[in-house]
Formats: structure tokens, sequence, C-alpha cells
């Protein structure tokens, strides 16, 4: 293939690749505090799009007070949903807090059939994102250009608050130790609440840019990206932030090369995300940047 | 020919030395000690012999046999059970089940014949029952014996535990703190329960005990833990006159 | 200890039987009253069944054939003097649901013919269902040969897939005069992949050229993202695109190529012709052609008007879909069958059916074959100005 | 040893009284449900073996039913049914004449099943906790996958239709032979896994899922016994899918993505990990309330009919039950008889209550 058609496939790599790290984020941060796959967190990039499509559509207000407003109500919805659906299991085995999770998210979706029909919407895409460029041949639509500068950015953000912070330390604590932070007088509750809340803002901001990207709304549409962007997460080792990041780069980036390089195998694609998952977990079993957790005898 | 005979192991852990070049033999029926202030690698040395972790230098050899790279369960079955330091009973299960599992490894029927019950592991699972229950009886647990573990007191869970180290039917008993967290009359009973196990079931034992009276009760030899190096051996007399061995345990000797 | 285990295993199993005629005993007060209902009234009632994916990932297409049906039964509301009733049974796009959807229509709601499904798969699921309890059953838009195929009880408004590939071969061949094409296709979706491959067929039949098909790529149902599959499309640079599959996923391909600068036309399939379709592909689905079953524009019959201006009326977008005038047409050949039986009785409807000739419906004139298949009309059209504008008709016998 | 013998006929006699008596008097509609019931109870009982009794969360499940529905499938089509189906790319030559009778082609439907078990779990089971799940879950994905590309073995998402259903009950000609099979297949599935867990090698799967370390140091060994656990749960899985095939008569790779294995992993939750009553219970409840609720979506009690609605109450009721019951129905107890007795009671009430 030519440098060009490279370049090409580089670049919708790239944009795709942000995309999944910016909501892999979103993922490895709840996990690393509760050690939680949080399986509803697809249906909060789901939440947000269709939040931001009716503030748009009813109310036509611009697209940035909607989308602020999305992010506002979606925060809200993910601190609502760990309350009411895990705080009650936390001393219960995990498997039931994954069942939880999976209630939630089934409920999420059925609510979302019922509230917005199975009928997919279309969804306005701001003409600021929506512009394409050409530079050397190669096309690219200004929404790649966000994407991945809003990921650096939240990136390095988190990592500053996470390193630097009081919040920072402590949610630190309770990933490391949640009993004995809890002994030490940290309030577990509102740090989990927080980073709920931090997580579901995540996805939010995710859930709009995935919606951008690909503008069709559906109450299943967080299922692939929640599946897929669990997937960058695990493989950066989930509970690293940095990993998630990592993770959503080399999934988006291979998926697109594979196809690009192996035409006749695009119908695999989707089972490219596990295999390169599991052939990564069988090499590294905690991911790429997950460090080993030796357990105690 | 020794029974265990450790050459020279090292434990890393990515920056520090666990345990550095620990070396040691353990003759039949010996009852061996393994004393130490806390964090000097006690536990390492046990899990290293116990298969759990692969040392980064150094051999483990039982009955002349290498058992350095083997596996955990490859090891008990060989002979050497253990007891962990931080209880670790099957807790949902109820006292009987916790020693029958240790049966399981001497299992000679397959999956198979085991499901569908036929005679010869009928008659396998007949003899596990008895001896399981004989050895209940023996550390006088039976009345507990359809209890859930958890639902034990602390000092019966240890009990458990050595009970169901006994049923793997090993040679070597590795006992990691089993007065942890007893009162000395409880102490002093576990000390006479060990001489009398290692006679009832003629066993070669090394512990590691925090508690000095239990040690020096029991122990014809000791080896003394400092930073993960041995800083003494020999007899309880003389590690109690070994000043390293003082100076090491200053402050240490009289909380344990 | 034994013991023990046989009496858990007894209570077990009586524990199941109690579970279970517990339920099925609150299930059957109103099933009763139903059946009751439907022996008094049987006379006056006749029962159809709308077999439809509301829910799930074909709930739009679902949704879209109901209204069909609804609004035919709005406009011929009895037939021979009788009240005719439809019975909604929803099966939430999933093979299990739509086998138990199917039987309890015919078992539990006794309806005399069934309509539907959009879908095939979900189509196929009821097959030996509507066979064995011999129940007519007519689908509007499944369009894969196995609906149909050694199955007397099934019948379907519209054309086949083979056709339809022929046709569109023809017009890229002809009209387009493409000499390479390229296919993207969803190949988790049987339609599909049905469509592909008899497109190629004919495609290198017309154009003579064995490898006229410079490159076919693969995705899955429920994909939002192609640019790699675009790319590894575009380098063989084809005359024509041709990407049958779900309007979800084809606007979004469209709209990717349009974006990665790729302008070659895009060919496509009946199931395009959705508002989705327009809505989401926006100014990038200029342009596109596609086969369908009938255009306003283009009124084939007398019922084709009717049809027209009552969905102007009631329907709920400004342009009705083709599978809502399929919809609307297999409740009236369901009608006309059961006139020309002159009774209500599944197995007389299903004859009748058979007999089918030169119905004439909105969507054209309908015959069925020996297999059930409706021998009809491809209408081409394009997309102007965000509408689907027609473009040509080309009939089966030419 | 004569004892379990005569136990077991009563079983079977009473199988048989039960069977007897709800096939003369269920239409066929309850029949198909009582039918899919029984195959739900076969899903989840042989994905508690696994899941609830070894600890493995493993989510591969669709997976194997897939592998075990399209070996059936394969087999028991004849070349004309096959040619038929085939229409658009010709099946694979060393399949198109194979024509197997019902009973082979399930039982070599479980053992592949078993197969794809012990491959996949061979390398995975080394793997904990989430990332063991994650990769399961992969696994069965990649088998759908698969499934969807290799037309000329699957037909692909065309799909397979009119899969023959069994016309006799060993070799006798009766009118509903495949309940019989399904309901035989549900007992000796439901007795062979409550043998295997009682048996020292049950013993050894519990002790896993309590603590490893120790286990292992019990002498247990840890790998072998999950792979164990992982093909038997497999096998009975392929069981579940050629049946589910024989009773759709129609597949395709569509059905069986991973939202099927939750589906199961709820019913089993919801039962109670570690209890194979539990899992017979809430298998035949769920399923059975599943087509219950259905009532909802056609409108009632003069509300219009909402699509979709039974599926948000029935993800409601999942949500309260898991949130008041975690533990579910059973824990991982087993039924014992003060327990039916209560049930018996519960189960007493309801109609009566819905008649008021």
């Amino acid at each position: 293939m030519t440098l060009q058609e490279f370049l090409q496939n580089f670049a919708n790599g790239i944009s795709l690749g942000s995309l999944y790290a910016l909501i892999a984020i979103g993922y490895t941060m709840v996990y690393g505090i509760l050690r939680l796959i949080n399986f509803a967190h697809g249906e909060m990039i789901m939440v947000a799009a269709y939040i931001a499509f009716y503030t748009v559509f009813i109310f036509s207000m611009p697209w940035y007070i909607s989308f602020f407003i999305a992010i506002i109500i979606t925060t809200i919805v993910g601190i609502l949903v760990e309350r009411l659906a895990y705080k009650p299991l936390r001393s219960s085995p995990r498997v039931t807090i994954l069942i939880s999770a999976i209630g939630v998210s089934f409920f999420l979706q059925n609510l979302g059939i019922v509230l917005f029909t199975g009928r997919p919407k279309a969804f306005q895409v701001p003409t600021l994102f929506s512009q394409v460029y050409t530079i050397k041949g190669v096309n690219i639509v200004s929404l790649t250009f966000f994407i991945p500068t809003i990921t650096v950015v939240l990136l390095i953000l988190l990592v500053y608050v996470i390193n630097n912070t009081k919040i920072g330390m402590a949610m630190r604590a309770v990933a490391k130790d949640y009993d004995t932070s809890s002994l030490m007088g940290i309030d577990v509750n509102k740090i989990i609440s927080v980073t709920f809340g931090i997580g579901s803002a995540l996805a939010a901001i995710g859930g709009i840019m995935w919606s951008m990207k690909f503008p069709q709304l559906t109450p299943t549409m967080g299922l692939m990206p929640g599946l897929k962007c669990f997937i960058a997460a695990v493989l950066g080792g989930i509970g690293n932030i940095t990993g998630a990041v990592v993770g959503g780069f080399i999934l988006g980036l291979t998926e697109i090369l594979l196809v690009a390089f192996l035409p006749d195998l695009s119908g695999y694609r989707d089972a490219f995300a596990f295999i390169l998952l599991i052939l990564i977990l069988l090499v590294k079993p905690t991911g790429i940047l997950g460090e080993k957790i030796a357990e105690k005898v | 020919m020794n029974l265990l005979e450790v050459k020279g192991i090292t434990m890393q852990f990515g920056g520090l030395k666990a345990v550095a070049n620990f070396n040691l033999n353990i003759d039949k029926n010996e009852i061996v000690g393994l004393i130490g202030p806390n964090g000097a690698g006690k536990t390492t040395c046990f899990n290293v012999i116990a298969g759990e972790y692969v040392p980064t230098q150094g051999k483990v050899f039982f009955e002349g046999r290498d058992i350095t790279k083997s596996r955990p369960d490859q090891i008990t079955k060989l002979g050497i059970a253990r007891t962990f330091q931080n209880i670790r009973l099957f807790k949902d299960l109820t006292v009987l089940e916790n020693v029958l599992i240790a049966n399981h490894l001497n299992l000679q029927s397959n999956i198979f014949s085991a499901t569908f019950r036929l005679p010869w592991y009928q008659k396998e699972e007949k003899i596990m029952y008895e001896r399981s229950l004989q050895l209940l009886d023996q550390l006088k647990l039976t009345q507990y014996k359809n209890e859930k573990a958890s639902s034990l007191p602390y000092g019966l869970q240890r009990r458990l535990e050595i009970a169901r180290a006994l049923a793997t039917q090993p040679k070597l008993l590795l006992l990691d703190e089993p007065a942890a967290g007893m009162n000395p009359q409880e102490s002093k009973e576990l000390m006479y329960l060990i001489q009398e196990l290692r006679d009832k079931f003629d066993l070669t034992i090394f512990m590691i005990e925090h508690h000095m009276p239990v040690i020096m009760g029991v122990c014809q030899r000791i080896l003394v833990l400092d930073y993960g190096v041995t800083i003494a051996e020999g007899t309880p007399k003389e590690i109690q006159s070994n000043e390293r061995v003082i100076a090491a345990y200053l402050g240490v000797e009289h909380i344990a | 200890m034994l013991k023990k285990k046989g009496i858990f295993l007894i209570a077990l199993l009586v524990m199941s039987l109690l579970v279970f005629s517990a339920c099925s005993g609150d299930k059957e007060k109103p099933q009763e009253q139903a059946q009751e209902n439907s022996q008094q009234v049987d006379e006056e009632v006749i029962k159809i069944g709308i077999f439809e994916p509301i829910t799930g990932a074909n709930g739009a297409g679902g949704a879209m054939e109901e209204e069909g049906v609804r609004l035919a039964n709005k406009l011929y509301p009895e037939v021979l003097g009788k009240k005719v009733e439809l019975v909604l049974a929803d099966n939430k796009s999933d093979k299990v649901e739509a086998a138990n959807a199917a039987i309890r229509l015919v078992e539990q709601e006794k309806v005399n013919a069934i309509i539907g499904s959009w879908g095939s798969s979900l189509s196929m699921a009821a097959g030996s269902i509507v066979k064995d309890a011999q129940v007519p059953a007519v689908a509007a838009s499944a369009t894969n040969p196995l609906v149909t195929l050694g199955n007397d009880y099934y019948f379907r408004v519209c054309f086949l897939d083979p056709f339809q590939g022929d046709v569109l071969a023809r017009y890229a061949a002809e009209k387009l005069g493409a000499k390479k094409v390229a296919i993207i296709k969803e190949v988790s979706n049987d339609y599909a992949v049905g469509l592909a491959k008899f497109f190629s067929d004919a495609f290198i039949k017309y154009t003579g050229d064995e490898n006229a098909i410079v490159a076919e790529v693969n995705y899955q149902t429920g994909d939002q993202e192609f640019s790699a599959q675009i790319q590894a499309v575009a380098k063989e640079n084809p005359d024509v695109i041709f990407a049958p599959g779900n309007y979800t996923e084809s606007a979004l391909i469209i709209k990717q190529a349009r974006e990665q600068g790729i302008d070659t036309p895009f060919l496509g399939g009946d199931t395009w012709e959705t508002p989705e379709f327009l809505q989401i592909g926006g100014e990038a689905v200029e342009g596109v052609v596609i086969s369908t079953f009938f255009s306003q524009d283009f009124p084939i019959t007398e019922e084709s008007k009717v049809f027209l201006d009552a969905y102007a009326e009631h329907g709920q977008f400004d342009e009705p879909a083709a599978v809502t005038a399929l919809a609307y047409d297999a409740y009236l050949v369901i009608l006309d069958a059961i006139e020309r039986a002159g009774s209500a009785d599944p197995v007389a409807i299903r004859d009748a059916l058979a007999e089918t000739k030169d119905f004439e419906g909105a969507t054209g004139y309908i015959s069925f074959d020996e297999n059930g298949d409706a021998v009809k009309d491809v209408v081409m059209k394009v997309v102007k100005d965000n509408k689907f504008v027609y473009l040509d008709t080309i009939s089966p016998n030419n | 040893m004569k004892r379990k013998i005569i136990t077991s006929l009563i079983i079977i006699g009473i199988v048989i009284a039960i069977l007897m008596l709800l096939q003369n008097t269920l239409d066929n509609f309850k029949l198909r449900i009582l039918n899919l019931a029984g195959i739900y109870v076969i899903f989840a009982v042989s994905m508690n073996l696994i899941n609830g009794f070894t600890g493995q969360l493993a989510l591969g499940h669709a997976g194997f039913i897939a592998v075990g529905a399209y070996t059936y499938t394969l087999l028991v089509m004849d070349s004309d049914l096959k040619s038929m189906n085939f229409f658009l790319e010709p099946i694979v030559p060393f399949l198109s004449s194979v024509h197997w009778p019902f009973l082979p082609a399930v039982i070599m439907g479980g053992l592949l099943a078993g197969l794809a078990g012990l491959l996949i779990g061979a390398p995975v089971l080394r793997l904990r906790g989430d990332y063991l799940a994650i990769a399961t879950l992969g696994f069965g994905e990649i088998i759908r996958t698969v499934f969807t590309n290799t037309q000329s073995i699957t037909n692909g998402s065309l799909g397979l239709k009119a899969i023959p259903m069994p016309k006799s009950f060993l070799f006798i000609e009766m009118k509903n032979a495949f309940t019989w099979w399904v309901w035989t297949a549900v007992i000796i599935t439901v007795i062979f896994h409550f043998l295997l867990v009682s048996s020292s090698y049950g013993r050894a799967l519990k002790a896993i899922r309590e603590d490893e370390k120790a286990a292992e140091a019990m002498g247990v060994n840890i790998f072998k016994h999950k792979v164990w656990a992982m093909v038997i749960s497999s096998f009975f899985a392929g069981i579940g899918g050629a049946l589910l095939a024989s009773l759709m008569t129609t597949i395709d790779p569509l059905m069986f993505r991973f939202t099927l294995t939750f589906n199961i992993l709820l019913i089993v939750v919801l039962g109670g990990m570690g209890s194979i009553s539990g899992s017979v219970i809430s298998a035949v409840v769920v399923t059975i309330l599943m087509e219950w609720l259905r009532f909802l979506d056609q409108g009632f009690m003069g509300l219009p009919e909402i699509p979709g609605l039974r599926m948000v109450v029935f993800s409601t009721l999942l949500l309260l039950v898991v949130l008041f019951y975690p533990r579910g129905l059973m824990g991982n107890e087993e039924l014992s008889w003060n327990k039916i007795t209560k049930m018996f009671q519960r189960f007493h009430m309801q109609p009566r209550e819905v008649r008021k």
C-alpha cells in the first residue's frame, strides 16, 4: 500500500484509538477503585448521547450548553447507579456485583427502547467538528483533532488529580486497601461516589464524541463501545489510567491496520480485539502496564 | 541422608532480598524451629520449600529429590504439608469436608468413576471418611465435624488446619506460627500436641514461631533469621545465650 | 445419604412441576377467557397476527411494517362481513423469542393468518411452526429465498434477492456503465450476504469479466467504524461500490467514505429506503442509487393511490417506506384470499393464497409462484435533495 | 448401590408421570415453553459447575452452545436439506453426505463442545477473575464470528433451517418425543452434576472456589481440576445447544451473542451460585416469567401497548432480586424438605392471589 494510504489508515486508527482511550479511562478508574467491571459504563455513553440529542433537538440549545448538560446529568445518573445498584452489594461476592452491573445495563437499554423506541436517531454534529481537512491527500475530519487532544488533556488532568491532590491520594488509598483506608478515617463512600462521578463524566464526554463520530443513536449503542473500551482498559492493564490510554490506541490502530493489510479477514474484525486481548493476557496476565499483584501467602 | 535439604536459597522480590543464601538440613523426626523478628523472611523460606515461590538462587531437596521447581500440589504429594500464618481454611465448607479435601490427592479413581460412584471409588471414599473421622478424633474436633469451618473459634481453626495438613499423610510438616493468638494455656496444649503428633505419625516438623516458650519447649534445633540472613543456629540453650540473637530481638522478645 | 439424594431429586421435580403449573395457572385465566371469546365470537371476528420485531435491533423495520398493516386494517376492517382483528406479537429481533411469539399467535391467539416478519431469519424461526400448525403466513419484506423454500405455508409479497441482485447488477453494468465494482457487505446479515452473492454473479455475467468484482470486504452488524474497510475498497478504485446491509450501518459507511474523500457512487438494496437513512446520511448519501419495491412518485395501480392518500392522512412520516406499502399489501392479499376462499379457515386461506394471480396491490400486481414468492417489478430510486426519487422500473420478464 | 438404583427408578417414574400429565394437559405453546425451560435448566446447571462450584468466572457459554448446536444440525440434516440450505455456497463435501440419527448427533454436539472447552480452557484458565471473564467472553465471541464467516460449513449468517425434530423416543414413535428427550437430558444433567459435586472431585472444586492457594497446598492440582470443570460444563452446554437447535428448527450465528451467556449467568445467580436445585428452579421460573410478562407488551389494564415494557419490568425484577437476595434463591445450599414445604406454601398461594 502507498504511503498516503497508510497515513490515511494511520489517521483513522489514531482517531478511533483515542476514542477508545477516552472511554477506557472511565472504565479503568471505576475498576481501580471497586475492582468491578462496570458493564453499565457503556450505557452511560448511550444516556449522554440521547440527552445531548434531545437538548439540541427539542430545546434547540447551542451544542456546548447541551453537551454540558448531558455531562452533568450523566454524572448524576452514574452516581445514582453506584448508590442504588452497587453500594448495597459491597460485602457480597464480586460476581453478584457484576450481575448487578449487567442488570443495570439491561435495565437502561430496555428503558431506552421504551423511551426512545428502537429506531435510530440522527445526531446533529456541530459544523465545528465536522469539517474535512485534506493534508497531503490524507482526509481528516476536524473531530479527529479534537478527540485525541481532549483525551490527552483529560489524561494529564486525572494523573495530576490522582497523584497530587488530597482526594486523589484518598482514591489511591481506597484502591490499594478498601478496609484499611476506611479505618484510616477516609470516607470511602464519598470517594467511590466521586470516582463514579468522574468515570461517568468521562463516559459522557466519550459518548458525545462517539455520537459525533458515528452520528446515529440507538438504545443499544453503548454495547459495542462498552465492550471494546473495556478490552482496551484490560489491554493496558486495568486500574492503570495511562495503560487505558495506551490500550485504547493499540486496539484502535490494530483494528484498522489489520483490515488495511488483510482486507480478506475484515469479517473477523470484531474478533481481532479479543484475539489481541487474549494473546496479551497470556503473555502478560495483568496487561501491558498493569503491575503484578503477587498474592500474599 | 537428610529428609529436607535446603542449599543456599536466595529469594529476591524486585529490589529487596527477602532471604539470602539460606541453608538448612533436617533429619527424620527432628523438630526444628525458625525464629526471627517480623519481616525477617521466615514465611518466605516456607513458601520456597512448599513450592509457592521458585527461589532466585539455590535448590531444595526432599528425600534427595530436587523439588526446587515443583508445584505446591506436587510437593504436597511428595509428603510436605503446611499450615498458613493467616489461617486459610475452606471457610464455607464443613470441618469434615475440609479434612476430606486433603485426602483427595491420594484418590486413585478418576473423575467419572467418582461421579458414577463405581465400587472401587466407593471403597476409596469409605476409607477417606474413616481416616478423616479418625483424624478429627485425634485432634478432638469430632464434635464440630458438621459445622462450617468459619464458625470455629480461633484456636480450633488452627488445630483444624493442622488436621487438614496431616490428612495429606505428610512426612514433613511445616507449621507457620501455630501458636499465634493463643493464650498460654492453649499454647501449652499445642506444645504437647506437636510432640504427640510427631510420635504418632512419625513426622518431621519444621515450625515458625514467635512464642518463645513453645519454640524452646519443643524444638531440638533452632535457626534464627534476621533480614533474610541466618544469624544463628543451635540448640535452644545456645540460642538463648547468643548475643546476636538477643541483639536482633531486643525489644521484640518481651512482646512475643 | 443416598435416600436424601433421591428425596432431593424428587422434590426438585415436584418443584419444577409446581412452579410450572403455578405460573401457567396464572396464565390460564385470561387465556380461557380469550378462548371462550374466540369460541363465541369466532363467527364475527377474523384474527390476523402481526408478527414483527417491535423491539431490538430490527425494531425500526418492524414498526414500519406494523404501521402498514394497521393502515390497511383501518381502510379494510371487514371481510365476509366479519370484523378483522389484529394481534401484535413482538418477536424482539431474537430467534428464540420469535419462535415463541409465532407459536403463541397460532396456539393461544388462534389467528387465521400471520403477517411478517421483517428480517428473514426471524421469519424462518416461525417457518416450521406455521407449517405444522397449518396457518398461512405472508412476509412483507423477507427477501431470503430460504423463507418460503420448501414451506407451503409461507408466502411473501416482495421479490427475492436473486432477482434484485440481478437487477442491481444490470443497472450498474448498463446504466452506470461500471466495469469494476467493489462490495462492502454486512457479513452477519443473511440478506446482505445473499444479495452480494447474487449481485456479483450477475455482474460478472453482464460484464463478461471474471474479475469484475475488484474487492469484497465485510463488517458485522452493529459496527460503526468502517474507515479500514472503506480504505481497503478504495485502494482498488472501483467504478461503483455495492454495499448491501442494514440502513443503520450503511448510512455510516457512506458518510465515512465521503469524509475520507471517496466519491465513488454507492449502490444498495431495498433496506436503505428509510427516513433514518436520509437523516443519518445527510448530504453524504446524495446520489445513492437503490432498488426497491415501490415508488410514490410513480403509482403503479389504483390501490397505490388509495394507499398513498391514506398514508398522507394517517402516516407518521411524510413519505411511506416501501416495507410499509408491502405490509399493507400483505394484509390485502390475505383479505382477498379469505374472500375467494369464502371462509376464514387457515388451510382454505392458504390454498386461496397459492392461487393468487395478478392481485392489484399498492406495490403492483402480485402473483405467487410455486414457492409462494411474488413475481414483481423492481423500482430503482436515487437520493436527490435528501429524498428518494423515482428513477426506473425493471420488470422480471425482460 | 441397590438403594441408589431404586431411588433413581423412583425419580424416573415420577418424571414420566409428570411429563405424561403435562404433555397431555398443555397445548403446544406451553409445551414449547416447557421444552425451552428444560434446555435452560441444562444451560444453567452446566454453567453453575464452572462459575458457581469452581468459582471461575467463565463467560464463554454461548460459544459452546453454538458449537453443540451447529455440530448437531450439520450431522442430522440429510443431503437434500443441506443442498436446500446451502443454496449460496455449497457445503464442504465431507459434510454434505453425513446423515446421523438424533441421539448420536446430540452426543457428538456435546463432545465437540467439550473439546472446544478443553482447547479454550487450557490456555485461559491460568487467568484469574475478571481477566478470565473477559478472555472467555472473548472466545465465545470469536467462535460466533468464525461461524459467521465460514460459510461453506455453517452457511454463515444465512443460518440453517428445517432442522429435523426427533419423531420417536427410544425407538418408540410418539407425539411429543422431543419433550421426552429434553427432560431425559435434564434429569441426566441434574443427576450427573449432583453426583459430581458431592464426590471427592466436587469437594476439590469447591476447595478451589474457597481458597486456591490452600487447595493447592492440600495437593489439589488446581489447573487440572479447573480444566475438567470447564470441559464437563461445556459438554453439557453443547448438549443443550443441540437440543435448542432441534427445538428452534433453525439457527444462525446471531443467536449465540454474549447476551445469551448473560441470560444464563443471570439465571444461575438468581438460583444461587453453587446450588444445582437453585439453577433448576430459577431456569424454569425465568423462562416462564419471560413469556408470562408478555401481556405487558400487549397493553393491559387500559394502558396502551408499550413495546419493550416487559423487558424493563423483567430487568427491574432482576435487579431487585440481586439487590435483596445477593446470594440468590438458594445460596449454595441444596433443596431440603423444610425448604420445599415453604416453597410449596408459597407457590400454592400464588394462583389464589391472582384470582382475587
